[in-house]
């Protein structure tokens, strides 16, 4: 049985080549970086060249990136970091209702600890309007943070306008650019941002690293992590070497091809969307018809419950997901369709598709040929659809 | 070694077979529990002759521990004497599936309920 | 050249049974371990034996074991963790002056907001005295950090004595065992710790990744990292599957042979120690005469300056450090040393040797070969010398 | 690609054979700098003929850059006039080696004041 694998934006597979980049550091190049000895030297300039690179994609300067131990990590370097360092100017902090759970976990955590939060709504297709962003605002806003594209239904948010607010009114502005790194074109100056986080992990590195863009001359920015003098004494701790080599692969490979790979995605993506529409009745699209990542689909199926529908996907040898991988464990529905006003009822019955770069023709039309038949058989088992 | 199935074999093998889907026209007890804004529902019909189920058909809407557990009471009660079925609970369902995950333990009372809501409408409809 | 490496105290190189057990976690066991599907269980399991195996060399419960991004931030975690919950019932915490900058620096961060910091000293070997820790403790003291083994000079700290003191007065007692583990017999009920931190690239394992024991039934403990579910919802985050894959079988293979290794560790340090106190003038060793680390050899070279034998050293393909590594592009005399009342002209001209499982009685003999000579050019060159 | 050493190779050069190290038993300026608890120390002596330093020897406890600058700068006021060498700073003497560190560069002040109080003593001395 062929294996599809489509819940890339949960994780992606390593690149063959970024392993190869990795391997050195993981056998004879193991030095830590701080050494000053020949071990320490070699990789400490293996280091800087990862910090360009990975800088160069989302045109920063090298010494604006620090690495960290993934994008939950950067998400709350960024948020605490300028929460804790501003907490005397003001505690208020502006973000969407539905940002991933490293940004909104935060936020709580910080609401928990005496800051005021305000949790935009979004509209129907997942998208915050930046004048209710602009409304929001008052004296004490310290923070504005909201995602660059979201992981579950892939609506991208006009970060500009919403960029263009904070700086008129003299915020910081943060972005979790996370599921859009190597997927869509980014630049932080376009963009108007003062910090953006990236993973590794989801575009074909490894896990376990990341990145938080902090922007040159930002006012005061409390460290996560306190300790060693490692990356600009803004996050403290041995490098995971291999893993940032991997890293800076990840998006010299991603860059290089981000606008092919971009196009075959989104065609991918639309045969799958329009033959699941053709071939299945009831069917709804969760998320933004075209400001969408060409990676994601979110679908619902009305009258089944999307576990039983996962499950049986998987038995065929297909990964999807439904709501967030990112909860594990977790049964309530996705907070982001909640949000965008959808039924209950029609959430229970959603599914993710996540397409990445090992996704062909192929494994489009194996869905199209399993799932209908799959969808058909939970039908008949629901006594919602004979009502 | 540790177990990697999200469900035991047991339920798996319900969740893919499941026993007596789909619905009887003249049932003598039909009882619907559950509500799908909060996640599962079923509904489940008898068939009684002789205070005995001599038949039992569900249809559930809802994640693979539900429908598991759906397909494995209708198995429990099919033949039983109603005295006896009272008998039967959640926990004697889980059982019987081999366990369910802690976070899916609650899918097995919608089975139970499902059987007293039947039997409730059972004797309404008698009179 | 045979090349030495003799700094195993900063980081070690990758054990080749520890990579090749990462290895498929970096090629077809991509999965998530959120994720439900097949590529997620898979992972999950995984890492769930994983965790049993790092809890036993520990003598802990698996649920007891949080996987950080290193040793910094499991000790960022648990003293941040406690200082944030308890900061309504006190504000006081206890520590040594000779702390890993992960330790002493996150301390001092609290420091500048709102907490009282007290620095036990230590006496002239680098030992904390339990005495002075219980006279230190206040009605408002809500942690005591002392670390297990110190990483400049290996000097072993009473652990026990101090915990005993701590329980009695029902504080939170920590403890950084970052540089003990896989080299000493640990057990956190021996121990008697609420916390503890470990990293992973200090035993042959990889970088990036660590431990933070946390006793059940804590009090009330922050997370560092918030976001989604992962390590009960005390670290979130994807978790890094290689690194706590390679985690899990650096501690199996050190439980494996310690007894053995620590025995062969200490002859070779004892050997070169000897060697050196032999055909040097003119040396101190630095550090606990007996209660030290297996690995660790910290001498002072008196007249001469530490970086200049480190650089002559390295030429020669041996390496070394002065001072601790992990404060990069620190020129300052070294905090530990310091606070042994070692003169700073005779700290200036420390050497730190540490051994690892892949140095050699060979390599032991290089160093006695290559030293002596070294010192006694740079010696020539040393206006202190001739007077 | 980017520089894997820790110095550059004049500096590298420089520490590893360093020029001019030693003592002049009848030196005309001794300036001895800096102090061993801060960190380097340097002792300069020259040999000073009409105005010319004719000879120069150092002798130098300090770092790898210590050392280098130690070296560099005998070479640089060898056989210069003394109203030459008051025009060399710790820039000529980092120029001539091809850089230091950022964290290094304090080192070569060291050199440059060296010369300083070798040539003080050397007016005292003459009186
Ligand atoms: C005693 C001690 N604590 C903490 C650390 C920090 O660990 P990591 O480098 O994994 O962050 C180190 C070493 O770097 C150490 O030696
Ligand atoms: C939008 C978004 N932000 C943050 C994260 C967290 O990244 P990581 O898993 O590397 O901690 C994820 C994915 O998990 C994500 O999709």
């Amino acid at each position: 049985m062929k294996i599809v694998y489509l819940d890339n934006n949960a994780t992606t597979p390593l690149h063959p080549e970024v392993l190869e980049e990795m391997l050195p550091f993981l056998k004879e190049d193991f030095g830590n970086p701080s050494s000053l000895h020949q071990f320490g030297r070699k990789v400490k300039v293996k280091i800087d060249e990862a910090r360009e690179k990975v800088a160069g994609i989302i045109g920063a300067d090298p010494s604006e990136i620090v690495f960290t131990g993934g994008g939950s990590e950067a998400d709350n370097l960024a948020i605490k970091g300028v929460a804790f360092a501003s907490k005397e100017k003001g505690r208020h902090i502006i973000t969407s209702q539905i940002e991933h759970h490293a940004v909104l976990n935060t936020c709580k955590y910080l609401e928990r600890n005496g800051y005021r939060i305000t949790y935009i709504p979004v509209d129907k297709y997942g998208m915050v309007k930046p004048e209710d962003v602009a409304e929001a605002i008052s004296d004490d806003t310290i923070l504005i943070t909201i995602h660059h594209s979201n992981n579950e239904i892939g609506t991208i948010q006009p970060i500009k306008e919403i960029s263009k607010i904070a700086e008129e009114r003299g915020i910081i502005f943060h972005t979790d650019a996370v599921q859009s790194l190597g997927k869509l074109p980014l630049n932080v100056d376009d963009m108007g941002v003062t910090l953006l986080s990236v993973s590794a992990h989801k575009l074909n590195g490894p896990k376990g690293v990341g990145a938080c863009y902090i922007r040159k001359g930002i006012r005061r920015l409390h460290p996560l992590i306190n300790g060693g003098n490692q990356e600009m004494k803004r996050r403290a701790g041995t490098e995971n070497v291999a893993g940032i080599i991997g890293f800076s692969k990840a998006c010299e490979i991603a860059s290089a091809c981000m606008e092919e790979e971009r196009e075959r995605l989104i065609s991918l993506r639309d045969k799958l969307q329009n033959g699941l529409t053709e071939k299945i009745s009831h069917v709804r699209l969760n998320g933004h018809p075209t400001e969408r990542l060409p990676t994601t689909l979110n679908m619902s199926f009305e009258y089944v419950e999307g576990e039983t529908l996962m499950i049986n996907l998987d038995l065929e040898g297909i990964a999807v997901s439904t709501g967030s991988a990112c909860s594990s464990g977790s049964l309530e529905p996705s907070h982001v369709l909640v949000a965008m006003g959808i039924p209950y009822e029609v959430i229970h019955g959603s599914l993710r598709f996540s397409l990445g770069r090992e996704n062909t023709e192929e494994d489009i039309e194996r869905v199209l040929e399993v799932l209908p038949p799959i969808v058909e058989k939970v039908r008949k088992m629901s006594p919602l659809w004979e009502e | 070694m540790r177990e990697e199935g999200l469900y035991s074999d047991k339920v798996m093998d319900h969740f893919e077979n499941p026993r007596n889907v789909g619905k009887i026209e003249d049932a003598d007890g039909v009882g619907t529990v559950g509500n799908p804004v909060c996640g599962d529902v079923m509904k489940l019909y008898l068939k009684i002759e002789d205070d005995t189920i001599i038949d039992a058909k569900f249809k559930t809407f809802g994640c693979g521990a539900a429908i598991a557990t759906s397909s494995m009471i209708t198995e429990l009660i099919k033949g039983k004497k109603i005295e006896e079925i009272k008998e039967i609970t959640n926990k004697t369902v889980t059982e019987a599936l081999g366990g369910l995950p802690k976070n899916k333990l609650h899918c097995s009372v919608l089975a139970e309920e499902a059987v007293e809501a039947a039997l409730k409408d059972y004797y309404e409809k008698r009179g």
